[in-house]
């Protein structure tokens, strides 16, 4: 089983997506979009990602319940020192953070979090000391930034992942 | 195939509000672009559009559609995940690149990682 | 659509044949790849502007040119497309070739 | 008959080829045969010819521009064969013995033989351009002929002049030949010589007597073209004998009287051949007394009497003509005797200059005698043959043909040039075979073998005969040969040896006298002085000839050929592109082009602002392309973003997801270049942005530029906002569903109505892909790019200098996460290839898109974790792809021979299965698989080959090293 | 009304934009750095995307939507590549 | 459809099927490639020999039709066999088969895919002789411009690599001409079908007509780059001269696309059908070509190497085409035709015969040196040390081939060289007919003179190269030279001597092609009128 559906999730996504791709829900596109999915997944073995199993799928929901909200808000934070820039620079700056997750695959969707939320950039990540170097527009108003991503977010990724 | 025109005021008011919205705060990011004053700074910029503008427009496609369409497949979710997905590889290595670059350079208020090499400095613009 | 379009390909096609007049390898690329957006949305102007007519049919209909754009110079700048990129990859390995056994960039071989 | 005349010397000179080196006695032995053959045939041709007939052969070759190969045999033509067979043959026997062993003799009997059948072949031609060819050929294989000690350079120089001179002659008279068939309307012999009339009164008449005479005064070496001669002499002996006493010299003479009946008689004719042949006749004649080369003095006696025959043709009386070819016989019978004696005295002494020969008479006594016998000739003493046809000279010089001074100084020089003739011949003998006996000679004078006296023998005796009893000998033969030139015209004349005291003997006896005193006056001089004649000498034409050939043909054609070209790329496109913009610009201006009126109220602000974007983009590119390289790839790909929004507001979703693939691909592509282009850093006070040239240069491209792109503006304008006109793409719009299959018309014409392009496309790529993945297979970077680039070099270092680091962990930790998002793309971006493909043929994608999008697919895995780490775990084969995809494509559209259709039919429907409803079936779309394979095939490894460059570098930099360190060695 | 609400209002929507994209080609124009110019460039192409997604609902059609997707999807393959040029000197090793 | 309407599209085909199996095929097994790639070529010559027979058997009119995937004419792409095609078809051939065999002897290994690339010139070259419409010729024509380019760059080298980059970068820019021209022709008249176009002349309103006549100029620009004309060419005699013999060799041809195109479109299109359009560019075409003969003819002279001559020589010849085609007198294409071939065949048997004689020259070894540092990259086979065979007669017969193409090249008689100057020069003065006395006019005189100087200029030329390589060489360096390598230049040279033998024949296909062409109607109305293939009549 294994053998023949090796990512069964990846499997999924991809049938979902070309589903979706295709505005369609006729058993042909279902077939076909199955077919393509588990192809795929063959294609991806040789590549050989690393092996993540998500041991708690519903935290899934939450995260991005919270990472949604943190969007808006930082949007709009982000939105204001933008208009506000000229009169008011805003001091920015770089924050390392310890970070502990090991699997690769939630540190890409941790990155992937912190890049959709306006305000925060990724920037570097050592692998050796594990620190994370995060470029932050507004550091006055957040100092307590590396606190607040290992809390929101760092440790939901640890529950899902790990 | 239907025509714009065909939607009704109760939807046009909301997809006309997230088109509008979407694209001013895609514009504010891209005028963040011209505004802030160093490269890190401006990095962030972009995202603004990369995530509420791509979402808020893509809102407004997908009631548009599924008004005029009566359909409830949303393609455009598509689009947003992609974007949310590969806009972080982008900017993740520019910035570690700015970052390589400005630390050859010596360029003031860059963190170093640890002392690298004394480069020979002569590295500019390409 | 047609003023802005022309003017488009007017501006195009001035940098793109200046470049070509340059000394540098890289330069004329840089020139035939203006050239040839300029050249592509001049074969697809020849066409005329249409906006949202796409040369795609109702399943089991019939198309005209008053619903529908003229698909033959689309059909037309496809092919142009890709032997344009053909060509771009062409030129671009063989300057590399040339700026490797010459030592310079210039496009004679010699500064 | 006449055939086999004419290719039995080229059947022979063939043979003679295949003999081997060593084996000369037999190749002369088969010459000789050859000629002998020849000769018979030409002498039992007599009785037919001598009864006024006229013997034609007539082979079709290219009817349709009247040329036929058309042999011809009158007297006069029977005369000259006679001759030219009768000569050839003594010459080949005299040949045996004089070649040397050690020479390339079957070659040299090749080339004789050759030689022997395009002189026939001149006198045999019944159609003039067939006359044109063998004379052409003539050129040819005497230049092979005077060339053939091609070891010492005089040979060369001679060889290559005569075929210069003769040649262009040649193709003069050619020329003039044609024209002759342009007033005529035919080639053929008899019909041109029955046209005199119509030729004489045309206005090309006197074009057509230039070009021809060109053609036959060059050919016999007539003044101002005489120069050639004397340097064909570096001939083999036998050659000169041959050359310039019975053949190619004659071929002028020879085409001068066959053409007499029908140019001659004019004023222009009289005044051109006449000054040709006058100044020849006592110029020759003048030079010949102070040559010190024994066939130096021959030659340039025989321009003069080349001379003597051409004045005798210029003057347009019959008897003159009689005269003239009467005089042709003699000298080809003295001459050729006279030059092989010259070669037995420089094969048996060794030496040709006649300062240092002398007394040779106790030597060589029999040799003598006929060379004295054959000089008098030469000085046309009487009872010789010479005197008979020099009296009748001087009868033609004394008359009165045209009433002016050329006419009036004729008898003059004729007498003056009779005279010198008497020096030089004295000269001759009695500098040769009189005075102290020789010493210091190469070699120790004897008697020649007694068979290759044999030949002068025969000579000899021929011009004693003829001047004794030349009505009994010649006369018949030489009236045939009249008569057929003449025709009605024949005058009666006389060959009697003595007509009483006379005008001509008087200036007979006035020559023989004054040429005896001034040989008496000379003689000292003569004995010592250089080679050429005193107030001439500096003006060699030779000398002349090669230095205005060289300035011509050399240094003005090196001037000429620089200035009018460019080896330079940026002229090359300059004038590519006004000329381009002058070809478009002119028949629009010629014909009143009106650009539309400009209407600004359809302009959407959206759109204009978009362009307002794509033209800075265009702008920035072109502004930044020299110093910030990056920078214009940047702007340059935001004018292709911005090109492809047009296409997608313009209709045209193909072309825009065609175009945003692509952008993306070709972006990438220049990127990986990029590594192998060292920087290039501005310089601020670069000298060049001050110089006022340099900035006018710049400022005329400008222009250009600006020109072109004002050009396409207008145009395009005003196309695009005409009406459409009826255009062939309503068929393709109604019937893409019903006959193509397809609801998206673009991808219906791509796959099926013009399906041919895209297969022909796909083999562009194909092609463009195997030439860069071998050009590249031979890549070398230039040296400052060899080595890793800078940043990797520092990142290493910085690797390597933390004990806790080891090498790579820069570009790990750097690609760390995105790596794995970039990873987990490549099944997304197969799924969207898939998608692409399918719906092509009814909605925006296809086989090209899909194989664009999977090959960025694979260029991204290729990002994320490098060449090495790709190609462990991937298998791409990307040429297999290709092959498989141009071979798919291929047999779909073979596909269609098998139902009796035309290549690339497509057959399409749609079927109806269970559970999956209707799907589209169209062999179309097999097509596009191919399309896809290929496209996918060529464009991973157009990016492998380069991205292959980085992993290839270090061993090309080892292998650099290593021949570094070798030349220091 | 609703049509000239709802016209005016994407023509306005793509306006924004098309300034947008302006701001980014400022960035890419001026600089200074080459990450400037890769940035305004990756900004560009998302605008332009939008732009692209505004122009679907002001044309009632779903046809132009694989545009879009395919910069979603590609887009920022180009930007990797010039990022990673930035930072190794080349783009694949 | 039947078997030998089929035919039609083998040219095409065959050589791109070669091609493809080819290119899996590794490099090491370059002989088994080559044996395939030449039996292909040789059926693609038994196949234009009988596709000549076809169209000179009178059938049809002497035009035959293919409509690719059953489209009729003025919609979907036809190709169209007429005797011009046909005609050009067999020449290709021919020389393809020549260069082959001589690159097999040892070119070949000088780089990769040599034979594939081979194929697909071929196939591209046959595309563009065949095509009938606007388009397609513009994808033939890269296609066969791209694998002359990758043929150019064919053992690569910084020569090859610099005159490869000019001659893409002139090539590419004319290209786009190309592409400005069909499609201003397109928007002007609605239609790509060469046929359809040459119809549809006749009614254009004046706005439309000179906006097609804008891009007809354009596209003969294009064209006239590819013939070389002056000053267009100037990549020209540095690029044939890089190229390997081979290569050169076929490229002998590529300018005659050039011409063969102008010489089809101008009469075709501007014939005196085509009412305020007709003879529309003939003087550019007649000036420029009588001044590229001059710029030929000077760049003959000033050569001094073998390569430059050969290539400045297929200027003249090119000039000489083009200037044929501008007098705008019918009679003359077919003398120009005949000389044509001849050209053609001699260029290619010089450019063969090139290398074989500087073998044993210094430059020769320069050739090599550079081969050999090429290897010098790669880890690959070495080349043969032993380079052909030294036979005491070689030198012997490379001199007779060096004198039999001096002879062709600058129009001596008895070789078909000559034939086909008489022939120019017979129907350019008897226009009309034999005797017909017309008179000639200034530029026909120049012609004329230009024929003969540029004759004379090859003579002098290759004389005293000849002299230099022949007669004053050190003594005792036989060049070494394979069998095969000196087959290919003695069988073209054969071939001229066969031209010159059935001159009679060969010019009376020239001239039926000549009058064929100059009534256009031959030409458009078996196009337009082709009927479908049809289900009753298939299998
Ligand atoms: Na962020
Ligand atoms: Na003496």
């Amino acid at each position: 089983m294994r053998y023949w559906f090796p990512y069964p999730l990846l499997s999924f996504a991809l049938m979902l997506f070309w589903l979706l791709i295709n505005q369609s829900l006729s058993p042909a596109q279902i077939l076909l979009g199955a077919a393509l999915g588990i192809s795929h997944a063959w294609l991806m073995v040789n590549l050989r990602p690393a092996k993540t199993s998500m041991k708690k799928a519903w935290l899934i929901g939450r995260l991005i319940g919270r990472v949604a909200a943190d969007v808006v808000r930082s949007n709009i934070s982000v939105m204001g020192i933008i208009l506000r820039s000229r009169n008011r620079p805003v001091t920015s700056g770089f924050v390392p953070i310890d970070i502990t997750l090991q699997d690769e695959n939630a540190l890409a969707l941790l990155a992937c979090i912190l890049t959709a939320t306006p305000g925060t950039a990724w920037l570097e990540f050592d692998s050796q000391t594990r620190v994370l170097l995060l470029h932050v527009l507004d550091v006055e108003n957040g100092s307590a930034w590396a606190e607040l991503i290992k809390t929101r977010y760092e440790a939901p990724l640890k529950e899902l992942f790990e | 195939m239907s025509h714009l025109t065909d939607l009704p005021l109760w939807a046009a008011i909301p997809v006309c509000l997230l088109l509008l919205s979407g694209s001013m705060i895609t514009l504010i990011g891209s005028i963040g672009l011209i505004r802030l004053k160093n490269f890190y700074k401006r990095l962030h910029a972009p995202t603004l559009g990369a995530s509420a503008g791509v979402i808020l427009i893509c809102l407004a496609s997908m009631l548009c559609f599924a008004v005029l369409q009566s359909r409830w497949i949303f393609h455009e979710v598509l689009i947003i995940v992609f974007i949310i997905l590969t806009t972080p590889v982008t900017l993740m290595l520019l910035g570690q690149s700015a970052l390589y670059r400005d630390r050859i350079e010596g360029t003031d208020g860059v963190p170093l990682k640890a002392k690298p090499i004394s480069p020979k400095a002569d590295e500019t613009d390409i | 659509m047609e003023l802005v379009l022309s003017a488009g390909i007017g501006v195009l096609t001035a940098s793109g044949v200046w470049l070509l007049f340059r000394p540098r390898t890289y330069q004329v690329i840089i020139g035939l790849s203006l050239l040839s957006y300029a050249v592509n949305l001049f074969i697809f102007g020849m066409g005329r502007l249409r906006v949202n007519a796409p040369p795609v049919l109702e399943p089991g209909g019939v198309g005209g040119l008053l619903t529908h754009t003229d698909p033959i110079p689309q059909a037309l700048v496809l092919t142009a497309i890709v032997i344009g990129f053909a060509m771009t990859a062409l030129f671009l390995v063989v300057l590399l070739a040339s700026r490797g056994f010459t030592g310079t960039d210039h496009v004679d071989g010699r500064e | 008959m006449l055939l086999i005349l004419t290719l039995a010397p080229f059947a022979g000179s063939l043979a003679a080829i295949v003999f081997p080196s060593d084996k000369s006695t037999a190749a002369a032995w088969f010459s000789g045969v050859v000629a002998l053959l020849c000769l018979l045939l030409v002498a039992g041709l007599y009785p037919f010819v001598a009864s006024g007939g006229v013997l034609r052969y007539e082979l079709r070759w290219l009817p349709e521009l009247g040329l036929n190969i058309t042999l011809r045999m009158d007297g006069f033509a029977w005369m000259f064969a006679g001759v030219i067979t009768a000569i050839g043959l003594l010459v080949v026997v005299y040949a045996r013995y004089y070649m040397s062993a050690s020479d390339p003799v079957p070659r040299f009997f090749s080339l004789f033989l050759a030689f022997m059948g395009a002189m026939l072949g001149i006198v045999l031609s019944g159609n003039i351009i067939q006359l044109a060819i063998f004379w052409e050929l003539t050129s040819i294989v005497s230049f092979l002929l005077i060339g053939y000690w091609h070891h010492n350079a005089h040979a060369r120089d001679g060889a290559r002049m005569a075929l210069t001179v003769t040649g262009t002659g040649g193709l003069c008279m050619f020329v003039g030949l044609m024209l002759i068939g342009h007033i005529v309307g035919s080639y053929d012999l008899d019909a041109v010589l029955s046209s005199g009339n119509v030729i004489r009164e045309h206005p090309l008449y006197t074009t057509v007597l230039i070009l021809i005479l060109l053609g036959a005064l060059t050919k016999s070496a007539q003044f101002p073209f005489h120069f050639w001669l004397p340097h064909a002499m570096s001939a083999p002996t036998p050659v000169s004998a041959y050359l310039h006493s019975a053949t190619l010299v004659k071929a002028g003479v020879f085409l001068l009287i066959r053409l007499w009946p029908v140019m001659a008689g004019t004023d222009a004719w009289f005044w051109i051949v006449g000054c040709a042949g006058l100044t020849t006749l006592l110029l020759g004649a003048y030079f010949a007394i102070f040559q010190q080369d024994l066939k130096g003095l021959l030659a340039y006696s025989t321009i003069s009497h080349l001379g003597l025959i051409t004045v005798l043709l210029s003057l347009g009386s019959p008897l003159a003509a009689v005269a003239a070819i009467f005089h042709t016989l003699n000298h080809a019978t003295f001459k050729a005797s006279l030059f092989m004696a010259a070669g037995i005295i420089d094969h048996e002494t060794g030496t040709r200059d006649m300062r240092r020969l002398s007394g040779l008479f106790r030597h060589m006594p029999i040799t003598a005698t006929l060379a004295m016998v054959a000089s008098a000739a030469m000085a046309g003493v009487p009872l010789l043959n010479g005197f008979l046809s020099k009296e009748m000279f001087f009868a033609e010089a004394i008359e009165t043909h045209k009433y002016n001074i050329l006419d009036t100084i004729t008898p003059y020089v004729a007498t003056l040039a009779s005279m010198f003739a008497v020096t030089y011949s004295l000269r001759f003998i009695h500098s040769v075979f009189f005075g102290p006996p020789p010493h210091d000679l190469p070699k120790i004078p004897h008697e020649p073998p007694h068979w290759m006296r044999a030949p002068i023998e025969f000579l000899v005796l021929a011009c004693l005969v003829v001047g004794v009893i030349p009505t009994l000998t010649i006369g018949p033969f030489l009236h045939t040969a009249v008569q057929s030139v003449l025709g009605d015209a024949t005058p009666v004349y006389s060959l009697a040896v003595w007509h009483g005291w006379n005008l001509p003997l008087a200036m007979s006896l006035v020559a023989l006298i004054g040429g005896v005193i001034l040989f008496l006056l000379m003689k000292t001089y003569l004995a010592t002085s250089v080679e050429g004649p005193p107030f001439f000498r500096r003006l060699e034409g030779q000398r002349i000839f090669e230095r205005v050939l060289v300035t011509l043909s050399w240094k003005w054609a090196r001037w000429l050929e620089r200035t009018a070209s460019s080896r330079r790329l940026q002229p090359q496109m300059r004038i590519l592109v006004f000329i381009a913009f002058a070809a478009g610009a002119i028949p629009l201006f010629l014909q009143g082009f009106k650009p539309a009126a400009i209407a600004l109220r359809s302009v959407d602000p959206a759109f204009a602002l978009l362009w307002f974007i794509g033209m800075i983009c265009a702008v920035g590119a072109a502004y930044q392309a020299k110093f910030h390289r990056l920078a214009a790839l940047v702007l340059l790909g935001g004018a292709g973003l911005v090109t492809c929004i047009t296409f997608v507001w313009l209709s045209a979703p193909d072309l825009a997801v065609t175009q945003l693939l692509v952008e993306i691909v070709t972006t990438v592509l220049i990127l990986l270049g990029l590594r192998w282009l060292p920087k290039r850093i501005e310089d601020s006070n670069d000298p060049e942005l001050m110089d006022f040239s340099v900035r006018m240069r710049r400022l005329r491209d400008l222009a250009l530029a600006l020109a072109c792109g004002v050009g396409m503006m207008l145009v395009s304008y005003t196309v695009m906002t005409r009406n459409v006109p009826d255009t062939i793409s309503s068929y393709f719009l109604e019937r893409a569903y019903s006959e193509g299959g397809g609801t998206n018309v673009v991808n219906v014409i791509l796959v099926d109505f013009r399906g041919f392009d895209t297969f022909g496309e796909i083999a562009v790529l194909c092609i463009v892909a195997l030439t860069v993945f071998s050009l590249l297979l031979r890549f070398r970077p230039a040296a400052e790019s060899l080595e890793k680039p800078e940043q990797q070099r520092i990142q290493n270092a910085f690797d390597d200098d933390h004990p806790d680091r080891k090498k790579g962990d820069s570009i790990a930790e750097y690609l760390l996460v995105p790596s794995v998002i970039m990873r987990w793309m490549f099944p997304v971006i197969g799924m969207l290839t898939a998608f692409l493909f399918f719906r092509g043929h009814d909605l925006p994608g296809g086989g090209f898109a899909a194989g664009i999008a999977m090959s960025i697919a694979f260029i991204l895995q290729y990002m994320a974790g490098g060449t090495r780490w790709v190609e462990e775990r991937l298998r791409i084969h990307p040429l297999r792809w290709m092959s498989i995809g141009l071979l798919v494509a291929m047999a779909t559209g073979l596909g269609s021979f098998f139902f009796g259709y035309p290549f690339l039919t497509s057959h399409a429907q749609y079927a109806s299965l269970p559970i999956l409803g209707k799907i589209p079936l169209a062999t179309a779309i097999l097509f596009d698989l191919g399309v896809f394979s290929l496209v996918l095939g060529a464009t991973v490894l157009i990016l492998i080959a380069l991205a292959h460059q980085s992993v290839r570098s270090p061993r090309a930099q080892i292998k650099a090293a290593r021949a570094a360190a070798k030349e220091t060695v | 009304m609703t049509e000239l609400f709802i016209i005016w209002s994407i023509l306005a929507s793509q306006i924004i934009l098309g300034l947008a994209m302006g701001c980014a080609l400022f960035r890419m124009v001026k600089g200074p750095r080459a990450q400037d110019r890769i940035l305004g460039l990756d900004a560009l192409y998302i605008n332009g995307m939008l732009l692209l997604l505004t122009f679907g609902i002001r044309t009632a059609n779903t046809i132009y939507f694989e545009s879009a997707l395919i910069i979603a999807l590609l887009g920022f393959v180009s930007s990797i590549a010039f990022s990673k040029f930035l930072m190794r000197g080349e783009v694949i090793e | 459809m039947n078997w030998a309407n089929n035919l039609i599209i083998l040219p095409i085909l065959l050589p791109m099927a070669t091609a493809a199996a080819l290119i899996p095929i590794d490099d090491r097994n370059r002989t088994l490639k080559g044996v395939l790639s030449f039996a292909s070529t040789v059926v693609l010559f038994v196949a234009t020999v009988i596709l000549i027979g076809v169209v000179s058997s009178g059938e049809a009119a002497g035009t035959s039709v293919y409509m690719l995937g059953n489209w009729p004419a003025p919609f979907g792409i036809v190709l169209v066999l007429d005797r011009l095609s046909a005609l050009m078809l067999a020449l290709s051939a021919v020389l393809g088969l020549a260069a082959q065999v001589y690159a097999m002897a040892r070119w070949h290994t000088a780089g990769s895919h040599f034979h594939s690339l081979f194929q697909l010139l071929l196939a591209g070259l046959n595309g563009a002789f065949l095509t009938g419409d606007l388009f397609n010729l513009f994808v033939f024509f890269e296609m066969m411009l791209a694998a002359s380019y990758g043929l150019l760059l064919h053992g690569s080298g910084p020569m090859r690599v610099k005159a490869g980059l000019h001659y893409i970068a002139v090539n590419l820019a004319a290209s786009s001409l190309f592409l400005i021209g069909v499609s201003l022709i397109y928007g002007a008249t609605g239609t790509l079908n060469m046929a359809d176009l040459a119809v549809r002349i006749t009614t254009l309103g004046p706005e439309s007509r000179m906006l097609m006549e804008a891009g007809a100029a354009l596209l003969g620009i294009a064209f006239l780059v590819k013939a070389g004309m002056w000053p267009l060419g100037f990549w020209l005699p540095t690029a044939y001269s890089a190229a390997t013999p081979p290569v050169a060799a076929i490229f002998a041809i590529l300018t005659k696309v050039g011409v063969y195109v102008i010489m089809r479109l101008s009469l075709l299109l501007f014939g005196n059908e085509a009412g305020t359009s007709a003879g529309f560019g003939q003087d550019l075409l007649l000036y420029g070509g009588l001044f590229t003969i001059a710029f030929g003819a000077i760049g003959v002279l000033a050569s001094q190497a073998m390569g430059r001559l050969a290539s400045y020589s297929i200027l003249v010849s090119s000039g000489t085409l083009l200037a044929a085609v501008g007098l705008g007198n019918g009679a003359v294409i077919g003398g120009a035709l005949f000389y044509l071939v001849s050209s053609t065949l001699t260029t290619c048997a010089f450019f063969l015969l090139i290398e074989l004689v500087e073998r044993g020259r210094d430059a020769g070894a320069d050739v090599l040196a550079v081969t050999m540092e090429a290897y010098g990259d790669i880890d690959e086979d070495e080349p043969e040390k032993e380079i052909g065979v030294a036979v005491p007669g070689t030198m012997a017969v490379l001199g007779l081939c060096f004198c039999a193409c001096a002879v062709l090249m600058s129009g001596l008689p008895p070789l078909s060289g000559f034939l086909a100057k008489f022939a120019i020069l017979h129907e350019l003065f008897n226009e009309s007919g034999f005797g017909g006395n017309m008179p000639i006019t200034a530029a026909q005189w120049i012609y004329v003179a230009l024929l003969i100087l540029s004759g004379l200029a090859a003579m002098i030329a290759m004389n005293r190269i000849g002299i230099r390589t022949f007669w004053t060489s050190i003594e005792g360096t036989i060049p070494r030279v394979f069998l095969i390598e000196i087959t290919p230049v003695l069988l073209l040279l054969a071939a001229t001597v066969f031209l010159s033998l059935q001159a009679g024949p060969a010019m009376r296909y020239m001239d039926a092609t000549a009058r064929a062409l100059a009534n256009p109607s031959n030409y458009t109305d078996p196009v337009l009128s082709a009927p479908r293939a049809g289900p009753t009549e298939g299998g």
